[in-house]
Order: structure tokens, then C-alpha cells, then sequence
């Protein structure tokens, strides 16, 4: 897309609002990255790199009192949707200032003030959740609009199947967003999926289905405004299917000896955040400047983030026990 | 507001979510069937969707995922869902929103959010309905950290704890045993009104000195059967009725057995690894010292629920069974 | 159908083999009611009157050593399938000379020696279980073909969709047939269901999907046909609907406030097995008396199987303990 | 034929197959990427598929159900899977194919049906995997009638128990606690060959006089600590391995505790209606009158499994946690 004006792109604002989280994002994961690598920090992690551009692609659309529900490669959809820098950094880390206070995980970040509503480590689990949110919306008579994150892989559990089907009998305002990136932990979804395009199976539950370049952020960003508008106008769910790739394997020190090499540099090569980038500054979205400046910043929000998480305790040992009930006097019980 | 009147325990059941319903807006029903005209397969949400409307008496597709993941979902944001799973046994299809989600979200958010919801679901061998109808599984949740448990014996505390289970700010398993919806035997006096039992106090629903019996639900019965058996021989026994598992009243039982020195627990469900086995070593851990004999254990054989009538009343613990085991703590 | 020859018709031996399948699964069907009614039984009980035409349908394609998986309405399946009438009646009354010496029951009826290997109370849990028969016979290198029945409700359950792209990743020799009686015990189909036909749901799974009219014995059993040459010959599974009508309620004692009068009318006056036996003797595929003596030996089979069921003692008790594992020295655990 | 060999845990697993595959061509694996180039994700089903092909070492979709059921239907057809679940908490999302089908077929089927399938699963916490991936869950299983359950310590058991598990013609649930799989510090001898460890007999690890600790997995080697701490006080501990927990060693327990009169049941699990609940309560029932002190149950928190290194850690059952329940008994 580098040297071409594209008349389906948004106003200037809302590129480079999205510029913003995909650069957020790609920023946090590399410095994730560089300090697990250097054992500065250690913890299993599930790099979102390569996927910016579908959660910048709803980012932009929803409003901070809309929900959002995702997985444990998630870190891109805490950030699109808001949750500080800080308090997910330390949660991250397992700190008492985390969002979680630590106990829940960069698997289970949760930020409802940010409309970050549920993390799950459960493929697919999120689904049927996810509906319960746009259940409240529809029976609040409120417009707001739900956007749950799943991958490939997850289009082949139960709890998919389940929550599509009643997402669409209920007519409920939530955004199915697959982030298809071709692989489900080891396996390629050609392997393990009937289909070859996730958005076939909205047909199934006589629902919307659309796939959508998810590195092309302009075409994303259009695809995910007419789901999320199509929602809010009590028009009822949508999936959309944002085709991607997964840079750097499942986990962090995943060998990759599943992914063909030519495969992944083919697609690291066409970084859609650099690609975006390029394509921004060529089309006068933005001078380099501005942009280096913009990525200047974050990089010292993120550095602060870094050094306030690092710099914060673990959790009181007390704090094993609450939690657990509303009820204090159910807490402290003992093993 | 508090006149007492007798009901059917589906009937106390019903008033309960009515009246949770008619106090609060945020309370929703959803469920299989749960809607008119049938009003549920037990009839007991029956007239509920007629007054209350479909928005808010929801039937669902057969999707247990679907429907917990609902409810956990509207619950975090504000409402209180009243979720029904048909029959126990079909947790084991949704077990992951109930255990890996309802009971750990609070938990894993940093209390941030929380499951304010009910799973209501019928339970219990006796109606010929074979192996895969017919279990009681509350150890499952209450081996889940997160989840309360509650197991009403009486019409009265069937409307009662599910009034607060509603209003819980946690979620709760409500174990209704199928075998006493519409069967008068379980009748009783049910207040008029919003009338709440707490959780985690125990009902003792017979004083004695010699031996205490500990149940919930159906078997409370049986306790009392036995007890009265057990009076002609002399056997004064003390039956106290748990009412909720999680909490449950340690210090009600505690007190009990410190006085009689000998105990009996008594479930439905599979003896090994069933609630019993908790509460036997409980009160072995906290009155060692003060036991006459070991705490016995009656519960369901340790077998799947067999279809033939000779085989499934077998498989429930008897009153024969809980005299027998009274008898085994006065050797 | 009365009049008309059908150009898509079986041989005569097969059309009257269907026959004699419905009449049996009827006339059984019949004398359970009449007996429940009368008090002289008790159980629950799910009739699979008007579903007749479609078990016949795949019973007369399956070969003995064909697996049949089914649900709690079982009864036309178990008796397509071959299941004597004597074990099987035993075991609907719970007495040790039953199918599953009274253990199981009408849920639970197994068979291997007739191919009928599982019967699940449990809705959409056959469907998983089908493709380990079908994947059986794929490592086996045999050409046994599995055919799993299930409801229109079980479309929206998880196992469903699982099995469904297991099967058609693995290319298992499995038919999914769905039985669609229109409800899922008191709530109609499309209250709870995103498509009109069940069948459009396996494009979600590369499948083909098939609907028929489950009520047209000769259509049925050509699709059916189909659906199971092409398993035998290793050309996958298929999703095949055969839309139909539940005379009775979900279960005996039904009140049925929720079928419409006049829709129950209409189906029952529409009655399939009537409407094909006319047709055959209509046709002269058959003359009256010989359905007639067909009809009568039916009874009489039924009789002898009542009487013998009726006869038969209860499992003893010590059977409770027995057959929860398979060492001997683990049975007689008590509580 | 039995030489022995250093071998870590995921090795012995491996082996385990690998032996059995070789043996039987009925057996074969399926599970969520278990197949090379990566051979598992914890590398403990390594070139099995390369050595024995795709069809018998089969990738599958991820679908639990899915998997549980084919390899129900498979067992009962004549063959001998072994399906994985990754991880042990995602049994909740296909509870329904192992507790209501696998375990109950041969009961429902009165005999008929048999159901030769082993689950594989790995649990534990210790990772940092927060509360849905670290959860030991065995007391699911061991609630419902019909699965047998082996959780080895060692490797020679790993493999050895594991040999017998895909050889018995019931559903089997093997449980792997991932801090083994690939760290020196469990490795072993272990034998060569088809050397299978019979199900139901407990390895004493340790002799001791005056007190019985009873462990499974993991927490056996915790269980060996304190025994060596308090050797140090002169408490002289009998260490217990029970390896198989359906069937468990009954005899073996019960005439260690009849000569200590004291226990100790230690696991990982969440300890409310956890296993050790059950053998606690079995060893007062049998040995009451011989018992110096109620029998101790240390376990899991009864939480959720935090995140935070500090907090996880607390979650564990410590050596300290032993030798505080040791003491216990001795007051
Ligand atoms: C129910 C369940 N099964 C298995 C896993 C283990 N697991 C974690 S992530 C993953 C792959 C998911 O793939 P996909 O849905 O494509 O998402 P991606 O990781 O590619 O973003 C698996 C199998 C799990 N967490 N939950
Ligand atoms: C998992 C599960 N949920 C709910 C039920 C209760 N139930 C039994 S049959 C049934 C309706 C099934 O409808 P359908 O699949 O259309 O089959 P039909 O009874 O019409 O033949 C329900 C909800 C069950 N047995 N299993
Ligand atoms: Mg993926
Ligand atoms: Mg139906």
C-alpha cells in the first residue's frame, strides 16, 4: 500500500490514532521481548507481533464504556482498548500494582475501567462471555457494543459453535473478531479446520461473516467500523475473520520448527506496522518527524511503565487468601 | 409479610425468583425451556415469562456454554442472572464457564470483577432416569475455589437461600433434588414475602445428645427417619442441616459433635471424594481428642447411577444405611 | 406419494424391508404408550412415533457390522438397527435379561453384536463418540460405516461442532444424521437456531450437507444411500437432515401446550408409515393381507418380547458393584 | 532387558509409548500438536510420530470433546488410544466425554462395552501460568465411578505405570505434573523395556516408625524433605508413594498407620474435598481406635492459583507446611 492514496481511508485523527496503538503495541512487545531475552523479567509470553493492525482496526471505533473480551496472546487488545501502561506492565510482572494486584496475569488482565472486561487462558472461553455483555447492553437499552478476540485455532472449540449461535438468535451487539494468524499453537489451521476462510462459518448461525486483510489497516479499520456501527444500531453480531501472521511463534522460546522459514520472513518483511508507517509519511498523513516524536513518547511512557512496575513489590502473602469470596469473613481460610 | 404458608418446594422456588425479580430488575432467568407455555420441564419457572416478559424469562439453545458464559458475562456488568442447567449432570458440559470462569474471575481480576449469578439445576437418582440424569455433583464446585454451594432441604429454605443467592455478590451452585419438587412428603411452611436464610448457618433440625447426623437436602430426611428409628433404642440423635456447603456452619457441627462425641455424615452423592469426606475430616481435625469413634460416612455407592428401580434405590443411601452407621460409632 | 410410482424407488425388497422396519418401530412405539398408559409399565419415556421413515431409511443400507450411535430417542434407531426385540424390551423395563442386564435403560442401550454401540443421554455427546467408530474402521483399513443420530437441538451444542470438523478434517466414514422433529424438548427450532436448515451448517465444515424430507421413505433412503456409499468408499462424512415430526411431546405425559394443535393434526394426519404402506399396496409392491400378516407377526414378535420382558427378573443386587472397572478385585467397593 | 538408565520424566513418558506402540498396533496418541516437527508442546511425544506416521500419532483440532470422543469410540472399537489433554484445567471444557461417557459405558452397558483409553494430561502449578493452567483436578475423576487415576513420582513409575494404563482395559486418567517433565532434579533410573508398575500398589519410599506420610506425584519428594528434616528432631517418618489413587493401595496405608498411628496426606490439589479428604477420611474410619492424633491434610490453598511468583508459591504445599502437620500429630 506504500505510495498510494486510498480513498476508503479514515481522517487524518483516526490514522494516526491508529498508528499510535500499533506502535504502542509493537513497543511494548519489543521491549517485552528484549528484556525476556536479556532475563531481565521472566514469564511465559505470547507475543502479539504482526497483529497490531486488527486491534488498532477496533481500537479506534469503540468508545471507552464498550467491552472488550480477549485471550492470553492479548497484550494488543489491553492496549487498543486503553488499560495504562503502567498498571499492565506491573501486572505483567506479577506486582501489587498491577490492574490485577498481580494475581491474575498477563493471562487474566482485566481493566473495567478501560472496558476491558475478561482475559481468558481458555481457548475459546471467552465467547459465550462475551455475550453476556452485549446481553446487558441490549436489556440496559444502551448502544454500547462488545468485542471479543479469539484465534483460528479457537474457531474449532465448542464454546465457539455455542456463543455464535445464540449471539445471532439473541441478535446481540457483539463483534466476533477472529485474528487469524494461521497457526494454532503448532499446528497450521489447514490441518485442524474444515474451512478455509473462518468467516464461512457465520453462515452457520445465519449471521454476517466477512474476512478482511487484518495488515491492511485501512481496509480493517473499514470492515470493523461497519460491524461495530451495525452493532450499535441494534442490527445484531457480526464475525469478522482479520487474516495475519504471527511473528515469533506461540510462546516465547518456541523453536518454530513448524513454521517454514521463507514463510515467516515473507511476512516480517511486509511488517504491517512499518508498512503503515511508510505509507503515512509517503501519502503526507504525517511528516518522519512526527511520527518519530510520537514513537519517542511512547517509548518513554513505556520506559516509565518499565521502571514503575519493576520498582513496585509482589503482592502481600495475605493476599493469597482475598479475593476468593465478597464475603471477608470467608477469607483466611487456611489450606 | 411473614404469614406462613405450606408449598411445594418448586413452588417456594418459583416465589423466590419472582419475588427477586419484582425487587430487582438487573434479576433475569435464562435457561431450556424455562418460558411459557411450558414454564420449564419441572414447571418450575412456571408463569414467570408471563409476568416478567421473554427479555427477561430467557430460553436459550441446548448451549450450557452458551447459557454460563451468558450469564457471567451480564453478570460482571451489573445484572444477576439466574441461570438454570436442566439436570446436574449437565454441568459436565459447561464446566469449564463454572469453574475456570465463574469461581476464578473475582480472583484473577483482583477482586476488579465480580459473578453476582445462580446456577439453579435439578438433581438427584430416584426417578429411573439411568446413569446419566440422576448425580449430585456439588463436590465438583465445592472443589473450586470461588463457588458457593448451597442445597436446600425445606420449601422454606429452598425460597429463602435462593432469595440470597440472588443478592450474593458471588456466584452459586443451588442444587434443587428433582425427587421433591411436587412431591407433598416435602411440603412446609413457606413465609410470605422477601424473607432470606443466610448462608452458612446451619438449621438443627432435631436436638440430641448421643450421636450428631450431618446432611443437606433429601437426606435430612432420612436423618430424621433414622433418628426417630433410632429413639425407640434408646439413640437420641441430634440431625443438623447444613443448608449451604460453601460456607458451611463449622462452627454449628463443631459445637455438636464437641457434645455428642460421635457423628454420622450423610449425602446423595458418590461417597469417595464426596462432600462427606471433607466433613468427616473436619471434624476429626478439629475434635480428635473428643471422639468417641470415627465419623462414618454414608453416601451414594461408588458406582454410576443404575436404570433398574432395585438397582437405583440401592445406590441411595438408605435410612437402614444411616442407622447402621449410627450403630458403627456405639461399637 | 399414495398414487404415483416413484421412478427413484429400491427394489421391492427393499421397499418392503423399509416397511418392515417403520411398522416394527410403530407398532413397538404403540404398545409402549398403550402399556404406560394403562399403568402396566413405568418409565420415562421418549417416543419416536413419526420418525419411523428415517432410521428405516439408513437401516436397510447398514451391514450388521455398520455402527450405529444414537440418543435417549433411540427406540427407531435401536430397532433399525437390528437390536432383538426381546433384550431390548428387557431393557426398557430394567430386568438382568436386558440389553444391558437393566443397568443402562432406554438411554443407554448398547448392542454390539447388532452394530448399535452407543445410546447417550446426553444431547450431542454421540457425535464425538461416532467419528472413534469411524476412525476405527479408517485405521482398521475396513469399510464400516458409521451413522450417529441426533436432534435439531443438538445443532447448537459444542460436540457437535467439534465432531463435525474432526470428521470432516479426518475424511471419517461417518453420516451425522440429523433428525429434525422441528423441536428441542418444548422450544420449536427456530427459536434457537441462526439457520433454517441444519444442513447448512456443514459448509461451516467442508461437508455436504443434505436436507430431505425425512417423511418420504424412498427420498430418504436414496440420500441416506448416498451418504453411506460415499463413507464406505472413503469419501467422507456427511451431514444429512431429514426433517420430520415428534407425534408425541419430548417425553411421555408431555402436555404439549407448545405444538400447535392444528401443526400436530396436520403431521399425524399426514402420518408417514400410513401414507407408505398405502403407496406400496396403491403401487403393487404388496398386496394388503401380506402387509397385514407382516403387521401381525410384528405383534406377535412384540407380544412374545412383552411377555418375556414382563417375565424377566430384576437385576440382583449385588450387580450394583459390577462392571464399574474391569478387575474383578476392584467390584463389590462399597460406600 | 532391564538395565536400569538415568532418565528424566518426559523421557520415561515417551518411552512409555514408544514401547507400547511397538507392542500393539491398536495403540495409538492423538492430541493438540503432539506430532513433529515440534512433537508436543512440552516435547513429551517426540518423534513418535515420525517413527510410527501420522495416523497413529495424530494432531488434532483443538477440541477437547472432540478429542475425548474419538478416542472413546476408538477404545470401545478395539483400540487403545492415548489422547492429551495439554493441560490439566481444560478437562472442564470436555468433562462431559470423561466423566458421563468414558467412565460409565461399561456399567451402562452392563459389561458390554469396555473402554481401554488412557488420558494423558500435565498439571501444576510452579510456572507462572496463573489460575487456569495450573490446577491438579484429580479428585474429578476420582468422584466419578468408572476412571482409575495414576499420578507417578518417579520416572521408572511414569513409564511403568503408564505401560500398565495403556494396557487396562479401563478409562484411565495419568496425571503429569509439568515441573517434572524435563528437570534433573526428578530424573531416575529407569528399566528397559516392557517393565510395567501394576496399579494399586504403593511404593514405600521411606521406612519409618513414627508417623505415615501419604503423598502421590510431586509432592513426594516434599514429603521425603521433611522426612529428612525431622529426622534431624528424631522424628523418624514412613514415606508412602501411592502412585495409583483408583485403586489405592488400601493395604498398604493402613497397616503403615497401624504401626505409626500417626499421618500425614499431602497434595498439590486444592485441599477442600481434595483426595486427601478421602484418605483421611478412610484411615479413621478403619484405624480410629489406633490413631495418637487425627490424621493431618496438607494441600493446596483453597484458592485459585495466583499469578505472582510469591503468591503461587504460597499456593504450594511447602516442606515447612509437612513438618508444621507433623508436629501436629505430636501435640
Ligand atoms: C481449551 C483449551 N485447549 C487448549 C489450550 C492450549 N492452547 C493455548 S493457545 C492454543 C492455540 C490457540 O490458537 P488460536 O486460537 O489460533 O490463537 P493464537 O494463539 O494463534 O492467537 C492452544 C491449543 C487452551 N488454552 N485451551
Ligand atoms: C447437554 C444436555 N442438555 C440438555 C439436555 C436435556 N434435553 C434432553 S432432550 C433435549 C432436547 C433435544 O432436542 P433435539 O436435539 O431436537 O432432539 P429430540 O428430543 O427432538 O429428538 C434436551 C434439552 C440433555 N439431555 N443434555
Ligand atoms: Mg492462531
Ligand atoms: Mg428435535
Amino acid at each position: 500500500m506504500a505510495d498510494v492514496q486510498r480513498p476508503d481511508a479514515p481522517d487524518r485523527d483516526t490514522l494516526l490514532r491508529m498508528f499510535e496503538i500499533q506502535s504502542r503495541i509493537k513497543l511494548c512487545d519489543e521491549r517485552f521481548r528484549m528484556m525476556l531475552m536479556s532475563g531481565q523479567i521472566q514469564l511465559i509470553y505470547y507475543s502479539p507481533r504482526g497483529q497490531e493492525c486488527i486491534s488498532a482496526g477496533w481500537g479506534v471505533h469503540l468508545r471507552p464504556d464498550d467491552y472488550v473480551v480477549t485471550i492470553y496472546r492479548g497484550l494488543h487488545d489491553h492496549l487498543a482498548k486503553g488499560v495504562p501502561l503502567r498498571e499492565l506492565w506491573a501486572e505483567f510482572l506479577g506486582r501489587a500494582t498491577g490492574t490485577c494486584k498481580g494475581k491474575g496475569g498477563p493471562m487474566h488482565i482485566t481493566h473495567p475501567a478501560s472496558g476491558l472486561m475478561v482475559t481468558t487462558g481458555i481457548v475459546g472461553a471467552g465467547i459465550p462471555i462475551a455475550n453476556g455483555f452485549g446481553l446487558a447492553a441490549q436489556l440496559n437499552g444502551t448502544d454500547q457494543v462488545t468485542v471479543v478476540n479469539f484465534g483460528d485455532g479457537a474457531s474449532n472449540i465448542g464454546a465457539f459453535h455455542e456463543g455464535m449461535n445464540l449471539a445471532a438468535v439473541w441478535k446481540l451487539p457483539v463483534v466476533f473478531v477472529c485474528q487469524n494468524n494461521l497457526y494454532g499453537e503448532h499446528t497450521p489451521m489447514s490441518m485442524s479446520t474444515g474451512v478455509d476462510y473462518i468467516s464461512e462459518r457465520a453462515a452457520a448461525y445465519g449471521m454476517p461473516g466477512v474476512t478482511v486483510d487484518g495488515n491492511d489497516p485501512i481496509a480493517t479499520w473499514k470492515v470493523m467500523g461497519e460491524a461495530i456501527a451495525r452493532a450499535r444500531a441494534g442490527g445484531g453480531p457480526t464475525l469478522v475473520e482479520a487474516r495475519t501472521y504471527r511473528f515469533f511463534g506461540h510462546l516465547m522460546g518456541d523453536a518454530m520448527e513448524y513454521m517454514p522459514k521463507e514463510e515467516r520472513k515473507a511476512a516480517m518483511a511486509a511488517d504491517p506496522v512499518v508498512r503503515y508507517r511508510v505509507w503515512l509519511v509517503d501519502n503526507g498523513h504525517a511528516s518522519e518527524a512526527q511520527l518519530a516524536e510520537m514513537e519517542e513518547q511512547l517509548t518513554a511512557a513505556i520506559d516509565d511503565a518499565v521502571e514503575f512496575a519493576l520498582n513496585s513489590p509482589q503482592p502481600e502473602l495475605s493476599e493469597l487468601y482475598t479475593d476468593v469470596f465478597g464475603d471477608v469473613a470467608m477469607e483466611g481460610t487456611t489450606r | 409479610m411473614s404469614e406462613p404458608r405450606i408449598m411445594l418446594t418448586a413452588m417456594a422456588i418459583n416465589e423466590a425468583m419472582d419475588i427477586a425479580m419484582g425487587l430487582d430488575d438487573k434479576v433475569f432467568l435464562l435457561g431450556e425451556d424455562i418460558a411459557e407455555p411450558s414454564g420449564g420441564v419441572y414447571k418450575v419457572t412456571n408463569g414467570l415469562s408471563t409476568k416478567y416478559g421473554a427479555q427477561r424469562v430467557r430460553k436459550t439453545p441446548i448451549s450450557e456454554q452458551a447459557i454460563i458464559g451468558a450469564a457471567i458475562g451480564a453478570a460482571i456488568a451489573g445484572f444477576r442472572p439466574v441461570a438454570e442447567i436442566m439436570i446436574m449432570d449437565f454441568l459436565a458440559v459447561c464446566l469449564d464457564q463454572v469453574t475456570n470462569h465463574a469461581a476464578k474471575i473475582r480472583y484473577m481480576s483482583g477482586g476488579q470483577t465480580t459473578v453476582p449469578m445462580v446456577i439453579r439445576t435439578s438433581a438427584g437418582a430416584g426417578r429411573g432416569f439411568g446413569a446419566q440424569h440422576s448425580e449430585l455433583l456439588e463436590a465438583f464446585a465445592i472443589h473450586s475455589p470461588g463457588m458457593k454451594v448451597a442445597v436446600p432441604s425445606t420449601p422454606a429454605d429452598a425460597k429463602g437461600l435462593l432469595l440470597t443467592a440472588i443478592f450474593d455478590d458471588d456466584p452459586v451452585l443451588f442444587v434443587e433434588q428433582m425427587m421433591m419438587y411436587w412431591d407433598k412428603t416435602y411440603a412446609g411452611d413457606v413465609p410470605e414475602g422477601d424473607v432470606r436464610v443466610p448462608f452458612g448457618k446451619a438449621a438443627i433440625r432435631r436436638e440430641g445428645a448421643d450421636v450428631t447426623l450431618i446432611s443437606y437436602g433429601r437426606q435430612m430426611y432420612d436423618c430424621l427417619a433414622a433418628a426417630e428409628l433410632l429413639a425407640v433404642d434408646g439413640v437420641s440423635c441430634e440431625v443438623i442441616d447444613l443448608r449451604t456447603l460453601v460456607p458451611w456452619d463449622e462452627q454449628a457441627v463443631m459445637a455438636s459433635v464437641a457434645g455428642t462425641s460421635r457423628a454420622v455424615v450423610v449425602h446423595e452423592a458418590v461417597t469417595r471424594c464426596g462432600f462427606g469426606a471433607e466433613l468427616s475430616s473436619r471434624i476429626h481435625e478439629e475434635l480428635f481428642g473428643q471422639l468417641s469413634a470415627a465419623v462414618q460416612r454414608v453416601g451414594g455407592a461408588n458406582t454410576p447411577v443404575p436404570y433398574a428401580s432395585n438397582l437405583e434405590a440401592a445406590f441411595v443411601p438408605q435410612v437402614a444405611d444411616i442407622v447402621a452407621a449410627v450403630k458403627r460409632t456405639n461399637s
